[in-house]
């Protein structure tokens, strides 16, 4: 039993439906949706190095290796950006981000 | 094989980019190591890098070239979308001087992250790969969504940071897996490539990358249903952070789409062509009912905008060079339509600050008649009334449509045209027709500047409407020959 | 035709005249005084440039006269202006009654007479340019352009349910145009010009013709208007300003007929051909039903707009007619209820102005103390009447005379408007002018002044001359017209022979008996 | 080949598991714990495709940085862990159902992968032979060459990250003592000192 | 001249109209009175020169409407028919006006009501002279306006307002009818000149259109539509209501327009298309009908009616009955005649009646009144002799006309003479009756007056016994007179081509012919009535309530009018604002603006809310709708989207 492009695609993608259940079906910690953001990002980057070893071509790992570094980068503007929010509200908890709405 | 043999690749046509990133870093400098520098320092360098850069781009020429691997291109459409985001984002520096001076929130770095934002912009504009249009992209996002909460201390700023955030790196995430689909089932990340391996048609794989791809770029622009975000963040976002979203990056998103579909999936048009006319009418309907529900005015310009991308998207949905000369009308008239109304809302500035709410803005006519008849030619504008700018850009969009037989698609954009001019109404009636409140603060100088520049080319747009059109015109023939 | 940009300096002087007001400065009793006057006369100085324009009209002649054009939007899609027998008088109509608007707003607008000016002023320019536009795109413009003043006008100086009114003055109408526009749009790809005199000639294919027609008559249906679409006129004429129903009634309604004579019969004429029942229909149901809506009335201008609605129906029961006697007839009682109605209209701002109420019940016995007054108001109600001698008679008269030879039901129908145009005519006038005087306030009402009896003698004057002479009117619009229902006919009939009958038989049949 | 195929089944369930996990604990520190594991597998899992540089990176940027920056902050921001995780199920019915016909969706669609024949041969960069360039050096050359544009860009995201979070997060700290060295040289006892005259058995 | 004859009236109303309060009364009197009185003699010379001498003029005066086939210019059109009605118009209406000069004297409003005459006067002078039906129209709707204008006159009176009203619409139902009749000989004939319908009908006897989706005869459609002006105009039975009404107006109005002139312009109508109605027997077969009807019905309510002035009204409503019988039949000169010598007689009455009031101190109430003859002897000689001639009593005018129409319909030849003949000769019974009931009422038996009122009563001044004198003149003697001239043996070589007569149309040879019973049955009905009214008011005066007592369903039904007004009232008036209110606040209000856009922007207000709501704030939700659009979107496309 080969190991396909199949399987890696299957794990990237549930990687990225958890990711995404994350999201919406998180209440209460916004640490958890970051978290989850950097599992939808994950599972990306197996897709591209999945992609890139079967179709033999090295630009997908250099996508994936854009994609790792602005994923350090946008977790740390969130990081920072829910630092902020913490101080204002003191919490950072997924309901209570609601004073805007309508 | 040990040494790699490359030739250095041409630098000149991204000389803009170029000078940007320069400047920013420039302007960088001079914020971390001059004491006490304040904003208004560095947003005067961004306007001059502004207009160097302007002049820069204005003396290329608009023929197309690609560089980089062909991951950058220019040409006379990148061009058109260049010099406008650079019009677009100067406007932001120049409304946002006054304001974060009185906000209690002048930091150097506002005009610093501004630039480099429309660098990001800039690279969104000329992208031709995959990894160029994502890297563009996340350079825009992470500046716009820093600027977002960039009034730190209030909730409501960073709350829209953070809301923008999350759903901005959910969208980007689809936006990615979109991409990766597209690569992996394609083969290559270069748009030219793409398009020709399409040629021959597409698999399912492709169409989900696509699906993918344009979820992710129809929250940049806002269009529903990933617009949710945008009123949130209108609201909570410092006005002139407001005033820059609704302008320069809903321009280099839809100038990014555009450069996608037209580059990479020129032979999946009547399957995009499905996503947008969803999308399209989607944005103007919702936007048309709720905006009239809104009761804070950047929260109504935030549906005010949602509405105005559905529109421009009829343009693209109809898939011809009339179509994308439409778009690209509608986005010139949206932009500067939009300067003028955030310069309005900048000035509805009392004694205690700043408001927001409609009712504020009640009687307007009586103490400054000027002001209020150019606000409201902009409400009537934005509207689509003629012979205000607005009814051009909505022209020349459902012409289009008209041309490719889109009619269920220009009749409910009519449609919700109307329901939708019932809340520009609303603003008028509350500046004229009601009894009048608290007058307003005097209007910095900056600010009524542009506003008369907006004002004028709204109401008279239509006495020389040529050169915007000619100019879009021949955007768009490069792009469609 | 050397007079080239005659047209264009009549619709922008009034612009001209409004930027001119822009920039008056001073306290405000000095702004508003100077203000007015700056208004009369450019208002004035237009309406008699626009005679020029009369008296060097070709009546011999079907094309148009006084063209220009210049480039604008590109794409074929130019400024284009001129005017023929049916829009010239149209011209005329506008800045006759100007003036007339300007001086009924001398005394009753005494705040932002400024603002009010430059909308009046600006709208001036609007309903110009839609009369003079000989290219869609240009049409639409200034077609739609005038909801913007309207608006104000009606929202801004209006009375107590202002906001209600302006809203759906201005959404209906909206609503109804934008369909227009993207029906221009199609006509622009189909013939590949927005030109006017082009498409005249252009021959849209019969199944398009019915969707144009349709976008083209929701339009004008609304602006017209017809029943049922009509329930934003008497909304409107109640609270917008006298000045601003003088304008309603006078003129923009009549951008619907316009339109239908312009548009919809030379362009689609089998649409028009088939549509005609239906326009038949509404126009008769707009006739007796509003007439018997009229008659209930308690609000005199909710009234006097009821009754517009009821001369509307005969206007387009009279284009669809499509005859020389119903369109010239049209165009007749058009011209005619646009002075008549803005008259009366006239009439009401000036009880108006002195007892700041519109209900019929406060007044009574007027003639007591103002004879001038009920004399004025007496002319009108019978014109409004349609008495002959006066000019409301002619176009009714010619319109159903016209309609008859297509429609018998019709035209009876539609003569039942008579007896009941009578009636409530009649009934208001008895509550208001005749009687005792019941109550205190009236015994101080003072009769016209200098100022107001200005205002209406024109009319008046207009009013008997054109009921007694109107053959100028109907020597400007002969050949125009005679073009017209030509074309139109010849156009019904080659469709009807390529198609062998049809449904047009049986109209064709009843016109083959003239 | 058997092995290769345990290594995946074992590292893929691992990961999808870890994943689970990240979002399904209750306490958040257990969250970052457990995308840590899901980063360390899918780092095999890139092992086992050929990049090994990127499943260097992976630990090394992730793992070391980014994930312990997360651990920094939960534990930093002191969050109530009593109140998690209600309501979680309130939502999972729809949600779920979509969530899982999206999965559906996309497995069906990526299992439909085939190597289109047009894809062929258009590969911009092949992967050169392992036995000849390896991975790192491969990517590197790329990197700083072909994609020195991209690369610079990726420099100018970081910078922006850093430039953003400074502006957010960084205060001009007004109770951290600093020293100032000419006012202790110029300080003078009659400001440091003051005398008083304590009368005894009075107290202050 | 004919211009001068016709404009001369018009001038005078413009001078005492717009002038008016410079001029004062005197002034206006003079204004009006000068023109009317040169115009009618004027129209005197003018009747010699048309009539006598058998000339036709057709005078241009101004192109009117013109549109296509339609032309219809301001022309004057005087043949022998225009003459006599000229004469009719002008005499009566110059004498009127002198007599108001009188009866109007203590009135503030003077100018405006001798404005308001000569202005009638014009319109009517339009009407006859007219040349195509457009200009007959205008002259009819005119005199429909000075009508209105006139019975208003006193606009402090709701009733005379009231009454204004009325008679402007229903003349205007008539008019509804007058029109599509003009349209129908338009539609059919392409024109609407005279001369050029009355050459074309011929032709057209046998064609039919279609009208109202049935196939009918032309020129019978058309005679009936014409017809249905004139019966509004005339007030005829069933369009009569508005004539009693009138008489709110002042009663020298009363006498001008609603005895002598305006209301026989139904009258000239039908005698002027003759051209027409000869081709179609059966539109006169219901002109017949008609007009017997209404002299019938009309006698029937005249005989109780108390007030002085709507006996008389309804004694013109009756005449007018039997010029329309007498036109049905194909008797046009007869009726004319009738029309001619009734203006004498029923002018006289009327203003001899207005000299009762005017004693009476505006008292119209015939129970009020008796014994006044010896009080106003002038006036009560003038109301004999008026009544002489009404009843048709040997040698008198009426007795020439009347007896010629009833004669003329014995010797008729449609299906309705012989009904026509009974219903004249019995309503020649009836008018009879109440003309002598209202002399007795009035002059004779003891004073049921005040005393108060009774102590002013005094005879009119000059200036109004003299316009009395002279139509007293006429009353007496234009019978003798003309009658040769209009029905005798001279009338063809008068008439000439003025009235249209077809080759089969003998009946003013005929109605010589008949057999004495019913020549002398008029004059007959005239004297039984004359005895019953001595019997019942003379000589046992309590015997009129005995029998109303006994009869009193017949008493009520005869004195409320047979009903019509309180029938219209219900099936037409109120129904009207009914409806009215109904669509205006139910169609109007809740269906149009219900459904439309009131209706429309509540449902927008309602999605808005909904809309407002999803935006909840909470990022969740944002998410699945992102999530939710791409799933939307992949799902589609994994399903057929994708072609």
């Amino acid at each position: 039993m080969a190991i396909g492009l199949g399987h890696y695609l299957t794990v990237a993608a549930i990687l990225f439906t958890l990711g995404i259940f994350g999201i919406f079906l998180n209440r209460k910690n916004v640490i958890i949706i970051l978290m989850s953001i950097e599992l939808m990002l994950l599972a990306v980057n197996i897709n591209l190095v999945a992609f890139s070893a079967f179709l033999g071509d090295m630009v997908g790992q250099v996508f994936a290796l854009f994609v790792l570094t602005v994923a350090a980068a946008e977790a740390a503007i969130g990081l920072a950006i829910l630092v902020v929010f913490y101080r204002n509200r003191g919490s950072i908890a997924v309901e209570d981000i609601n004073s805007m709405k309508g | 094989m040990e040494t790699a043999v490359t030739t250095l690749p041409a630098f000149s046509p991204a000389l803009p980019e170029m000078l940007l990133a320069a400047g920013a870093l420039l302007l960088l400098m001079y914020g971390v190591f001059r004491k006490h520098a304040t904003a208004r320092d560095t947003a005067y360098g961004a306007l001059a890098l502004f207009a160097i850069v302007c002049g820069v781009l204005i003396g290329q020429s608009g023929g197309r070239v690609t560089t980089f691997e062909g991951m950058f291109v220019i040409d006379g459409f990148t061009k058109y979308v260049k010099i406008l985001v650079l019009l677009a984002a100067a406007a932001a520096i120049v409304m946002s001087m006054n304001f974060i001076e009185r906000e209690k929130i002048d930091r150097f770095e506002f005009p610093v992250l501004i630039v480099l934002a429309t660098l990001g912009m800039f690279a969104m504009v000329s992208a031709n790969s995959l990894i160029a249009l994502y890297l563009g992209l996340e350079l825009q996002s992470l500046a716009l969504y820093v600027i977002a909460a960039f009034n730190r201390d209030s909730t409501r700023s960073t709350e829209a940071g953070l809301k923008y955030f999350v759903l901005g790196a959910l969208s980007s995430g689809m936006l990615l897996y979109g991409a990766s689909l597209v690569y992996g089932f394609t083969g290559s990340v270069d748009f030219n490539v793409i398009a020709h391996i399409l040629e021959a048609g597409a698999n399912t794989g492709v169409i989900f990358g696509l699906v993918f791809v344009l979820a992710g770029l129809a929250f940049k622009i806002s269009a529903v249903p990933f617009h949710m975000w945008t009123p949130d963040v209108y609201e909570g976002a410092p006005t002139p952070v407001t005033a820059f979203f609704a302008g320069a990056p809903k321009l280099a998103a839809m100038a990014l789409i555009i450069n996608l579909l037209y580059g990479a999936f020129p032979h999946l048009l009547p399957e995009w062509q499905q996503i947008i006319v969803f999308v399209s009418i989607a944005s103007m309907v919702l936007a048309a009912f709720a905006a009239i529900g809104q009761n804070n005015i950047k929260r109504l310009m935030a549906y005010s905008s949602i509405g105005h991308m559905g529109y421009a998207l009829v343009g693209l949905a109809a898939g011809t060079p009339e179509g994308l000369r439409g778009v690209l009308i509608y986005m010139t008239i949206y932009v500067v339509m939009n300067i003028g109304v955030f310069c309005c809302i900048l000035m509805m500035r009392r004694q205690e600050g700043m408001v927001e709410s409609i009712d504020d803005l009640a009687g307007l006519s009586r103490h400054r008649p000027l002001l209020a008849f150019v606000f409201t030619m902009l409400m009537f504008s934005l509207a689509g009334i003629p012979p205000l700018a607005g009814f051009f850009g909505k022209f020349y969009v459902f012409m289009a449509a008209i041309e490719a037989e889109l009619y269920p698609l220009a009749v409910i954009g009519v449609l919700s045209s109307v329901v939708g001019a019932f809340y520009y109404l609303r603003i008028v009636k509350v500046m004229y027709f009601d009894e009048p409140a608290e007058a307003f603060e005097p209007m910095p100088g900056e600010l009524t500047a542009m506003l008369t520049i907006s004002g004028v080319f709204t109401t008279l747009f239509f006495v020389y409407p040529l050169p915007i059109v000619a100019g879009a015109q021949s955007a768009v023939a490069a792009l469609m020959p | 035709m050397t007079d080239g940009s005659i047209l264009s300096l009549i619709t922008f002087l009034p612009l001209a005249g409004a930027l001119l007001i822009a920039f008056v400065r001073g306290d405000e009793a000095t702004v508003a005084r100077n203000v007015r006057y700056v208004a009369l006369w450019t208002t004035g100085f237009t309406f008699i440039l626009s005679l020029y324009i009369w008296w060097k009209f070709d009546p011999t002649t079907a094309d148009f006269q006084f063209v220009q054009e210049t480039e604008w939007l590109g794409s074929s899609i130019n400024y284009h202006v001129g005017v023929d027998g049916i829009s010239m008088l149209f011209v005329i109509l506008t800045t006759f009654l100007m003036p007339a608007c300007i001086l009924a707003s001398w005394e009753s607008i005494q705040t932002r007479v400024k603002e009010y000016m430059i909308a009046f002023l600006v709208l001036e320019t609007l309903m110009i340019g839609v009369f003079c536009s000989l290219d869609l795109v240009q049409f639409y413009i200034f077609f739609e352009g005038g909801l913007i003043p309207m608006y104000l006008i009606i929202g801004v100086w209006g009375g107590p349910r202002r906001i209600y009114a302006s809203f759906k003055f201005f959404l209906y109408t909206l609503l109804g145009s934008l369909l227009m526009l993207l029906a221009i749009m199609a006509m622009y790809w189909d013939a590949g010009t927005t030109d006017i005199t082009v498409l005249l000639n252009h021959d849209f294919p019969a199944g398009m013709q019915t969707w144009l027609w349709l976008a083209f008559f929701a339009s004008f249906a609304v602006k017209m208007p017809m029943w049922p679409v009509h329930t934003w006129l008497p909304d409107a004429h109640v609270e917008a300003p006298t000045a601003g129903s003088v304008i309603l009634a006078g003129i923009l309604l009549k951008m619907g007929g316009y339109g239908f004579l312009r548009f919809s019969l030379p362009m689609f004429p089998l649409a028009s051909a088939d549509f005609a029942p239906l326009v038949f229909a509404l126009s008769v149901i707009a006739i007796v039903y509003t007439s018997l809506v009229a008659l209930v009335q308690e609000d005199m201008k909710k009234l006097i707009a009821y009754s517009s609605v009821a001369h509307m129906g005969f206007v387009t029961m009279g284009i669809f007619a499509a005859n020389q006697q119903g369109v010239q007839g049209s165009i007749f009682q058009m011209l005619s209820h646009g002075w008549v109605s803005g008259a009366l209209f006239l009439c009401v701002g000036v009880i108006y102005d002195r007892l700041h109420t519109r209900e019929i019940a406060a007044y009574g016995g007027l003639v007591n103390r103002m004879p001038l007054y009920a004399v004025a108001f007496l002319i009108f109600t019978m014109a409004n009447v349609g008495l002959p001698g006066t000019s409301g008679f002619v176009g009714e008269f010619l319109t159903l005379m016209g309609t008859f030879m297509v429609n018998t039901w019709v035209a009876a129908l539609a003569a039942t408007g008579v007896i009941l145009s009578a009636g409530y005519a009649l009934y208001l006038y008895r509550r208001v002018v005749f009687g005792e005087i019941q109550r205190d306030v009236l015994k101080s009402m003072k009769d016209l002044n200098m100022r107001e009896a200005l205002t209406l003698a024109p009319l008046i004057v207009t009013t008997l001359f054109f009921g007694i002479y109107p053959a100028p009117i109907f020597d400007i619009t002969a050949v125009s017209v005679e073009h017209l229902v030509a074309n139109y006919h010849a156009a019904v009939e080659a469709h009807q022979t390529a198609m062998g009958g049809g449904v047009l038989t049986h109209l064709a049949g009843l016109i083959g008996i003239q | 080949m058997i092995v290769t195929a345990i290594a995946f089944y074992v590292f893929a369930a691992i990961t999808v598991a870890a994943g689970f996990m990240v979002i399904a604990a209750r306490n958040p520190v257990h969250s970052v714990l457990f995308l840590i594991l899901a980063f360390f597998n899918a780092a095999a899992l890139f092992v086992l495709m050929g990049a090994e540089f990127l499943a260097l990176m992976l630990v090394v940027v992730y793992v070391g940085a980014v994930a312990v920056l997360f651990l920094f902050v939960v534990m930093m921001l002191e969050i109530d862990l009593a109140e998690m995780r209600e309501g979680f199920l309130q939502y999972l019915p729809v949600g779920g159902l979509i969530g899982f016909i999206l999965l559906v969706e996309l497995v069906l669609v990526l299992g439909a992968w085939t190597f289109a024949p047009e894809a062929a041969g258009v590969a911009a960069h092949p992967a050169p032979d392992i036995a000849q360039v390896d991975n790192t050096r491969a990517l590197g050359q790329l990197l700083y060459t072909n994609y020195v544009y991209l690369f610079q860009a990726a420099g100018l995201v970081l910078l922006v990250a850093m430039v953003g979070a400074i502006v957010l997060t960084h205060r001009e700290n007004t109770k951290a003592k600093r020293q100032n060295i000419a006012r202790q040289v110029s300080r003078r006892r009659d400001q440091a000192v003051e005398i008083k005259k304590v009368d005894p058995g009075q107290g202050l | 001249m004919f211009s001068a004859i016709v404009f001369l009236p018009l001038l005078g109303f413009l001078t005492a109209g717009i002038f008016g309060r410079w001029l004062g009364p005197r002034g206006a009197q003079i204004a009006t009175c000068v023109p009317m009185v040169i115009a009618a003699i004027l129209a005197a010379f003018a009747f010699v020169d048309v009539g006598l001498q058998g000339e036709t003029y057709r005078i241009q005066v101004l192109t009117w409407i013109n549109s296509g086939a339609f032309e219809a210019d301001w022309r004057l059109r005087v043949d022998t028919l225009t003459a006599v009605m000229l004469v009719v118009v002008t005499w009566v209406s110059a004498l009127v006006h002198i007599y108001s000069i009188g009866y109007m004297s203590h009135d503030p409003q003077q100018p405006r009501f001798f404005a308001y005459l000569s202005l009638f006067t014009f319109a009517m002078l339009m009407l006859v002279t007219a040349d195509n039906f457009v200009q007959l129209f205008f002259g009819w709707e005119g005199v429909g306006l000075a009508s209105y204008l006139l019975i208003g006159f006193w606009y402090k009176k709701p009733s005379a307002n009231a009454a204004a009203i009325k008679a402007f619409v229903v003349n205007r139902i008539g008019d509804f009818g007058l029109i599509l009749g003009i349209a129908t000989l338009f539609f059919t004939i392409g024109s609407v000149d005279f001369d050029t319908v009355f050459k074309a009908i011929p032709e057209l006897q046998d064609k039919t259109f279609l009208f109202l989706g049935y196939d009918v005869p032309v020129v019978t459609t058309a005679c009936l539509l014409l017809f249905m002006g004139a019966m509004g105009k005339s007030a005829q039975f069933l369009l009569h209501t508005w004539l009693p009404d009138a008489m709110e107006g002042p009663t020298p109005v009363s006498a001008l327009i609603h005895a002598a002139t305006m209301v026989t312009a139904g009258v000239f109508l039908v005698a002027r298309m003759s051209p027409v109605f000869e081709f179609s027997p059966f539109a006169l077969t219901v002109v017949t009908i008609i007009g017997a009807i209404t002299a019938f019905f009309a006698a029937t309510v005249g005989l109780v009616q108390n007030d002085i002035k709507r006996v008389i009204a309804y004694s013109t409503c009756s005449q007018l009955g039997y010029m329309f019988a007498a036109l049905g039949v194909g008797a046009y000169e007869p009726a004319v005649f009738h029309l001619f010598t009734h203006a004498f007689f029923k002018a006289l009455l009327f203003l001899g009646s207005g000299s009762v009031i005017h004693a009476m101190s505006d008292e119209q109430d015939m129970r009020k009144m008796g014994g006044l003859f010896r009080m106003i002897p002038a006036t009560w000689l003038m109301m004999i002799i008026g009544t002489l001639a009404l009843t048709g009593f040997p040698f008198t005018a009426g007795y020439f006309s009347k007896d010629a129409i009833i004669e003329a319909t014995f010797a008729g030849e449609n299906p309705a003479h012989m009904f026509a003949f009974v219903m004249l000769v019995v309503a020649a019974l009836f008018t009879s009756f109440y003309s002598w009931r209202l002399i007795f009422l009035t002059f004779h038996g003891q004073s049921r007056a005040s005393n108060e009122t009774l102590s002013h009563v005094h005879e009119s001044p000059m200036v109004m016994m003299l316009p009395l004198v002279v139509l007293a003149v006429g009353a007496v003697f234009a019978g003798m007179a003309f009658s040769d001239l209009f029905i005798g043996k001279a009338h063809e070589a008068f008439w000439l081509s003025s009235i249209f007569k077809g080759p089969d149309n003998h009946v003013l040879h005929d109605m010589h012919h008949i057999p004495a019973w019913a020549i002398w049955a008029p004059t007959a009905m005239m004297v039984i009535g004359l005895a019953v009214a001595v019997l019942f008011y003379l000589v046992k005066p309590e015997l009129p309530k005995q029998l109303a007592r006994e009869q009193e369903p017949l008493y009520k039904f005869l004195l409320n009018k047979w009903y019509v007004d309180e029938i219209y009232d219900f099936l037409f008036v109120r129904p009207a604002f009914w409806v009215g209110r109904l669509l205006w606040k139910q169609g109007d209000g809740r269906i149009i603006d219900g459904l439309g856009p009131d209706g429309v922007s509540a449902r927008v207000l309602d999605v808005t809310r909904g809309v407002v709501r999803l935006q909840s704030g909470y990022l969740y939700h944002y998410a699945f709708a992102m999530l939710l659009g791409v799933a939307a979107l992949a799902t589609y496309f994994m399903f057929g989207g994708a072609h």
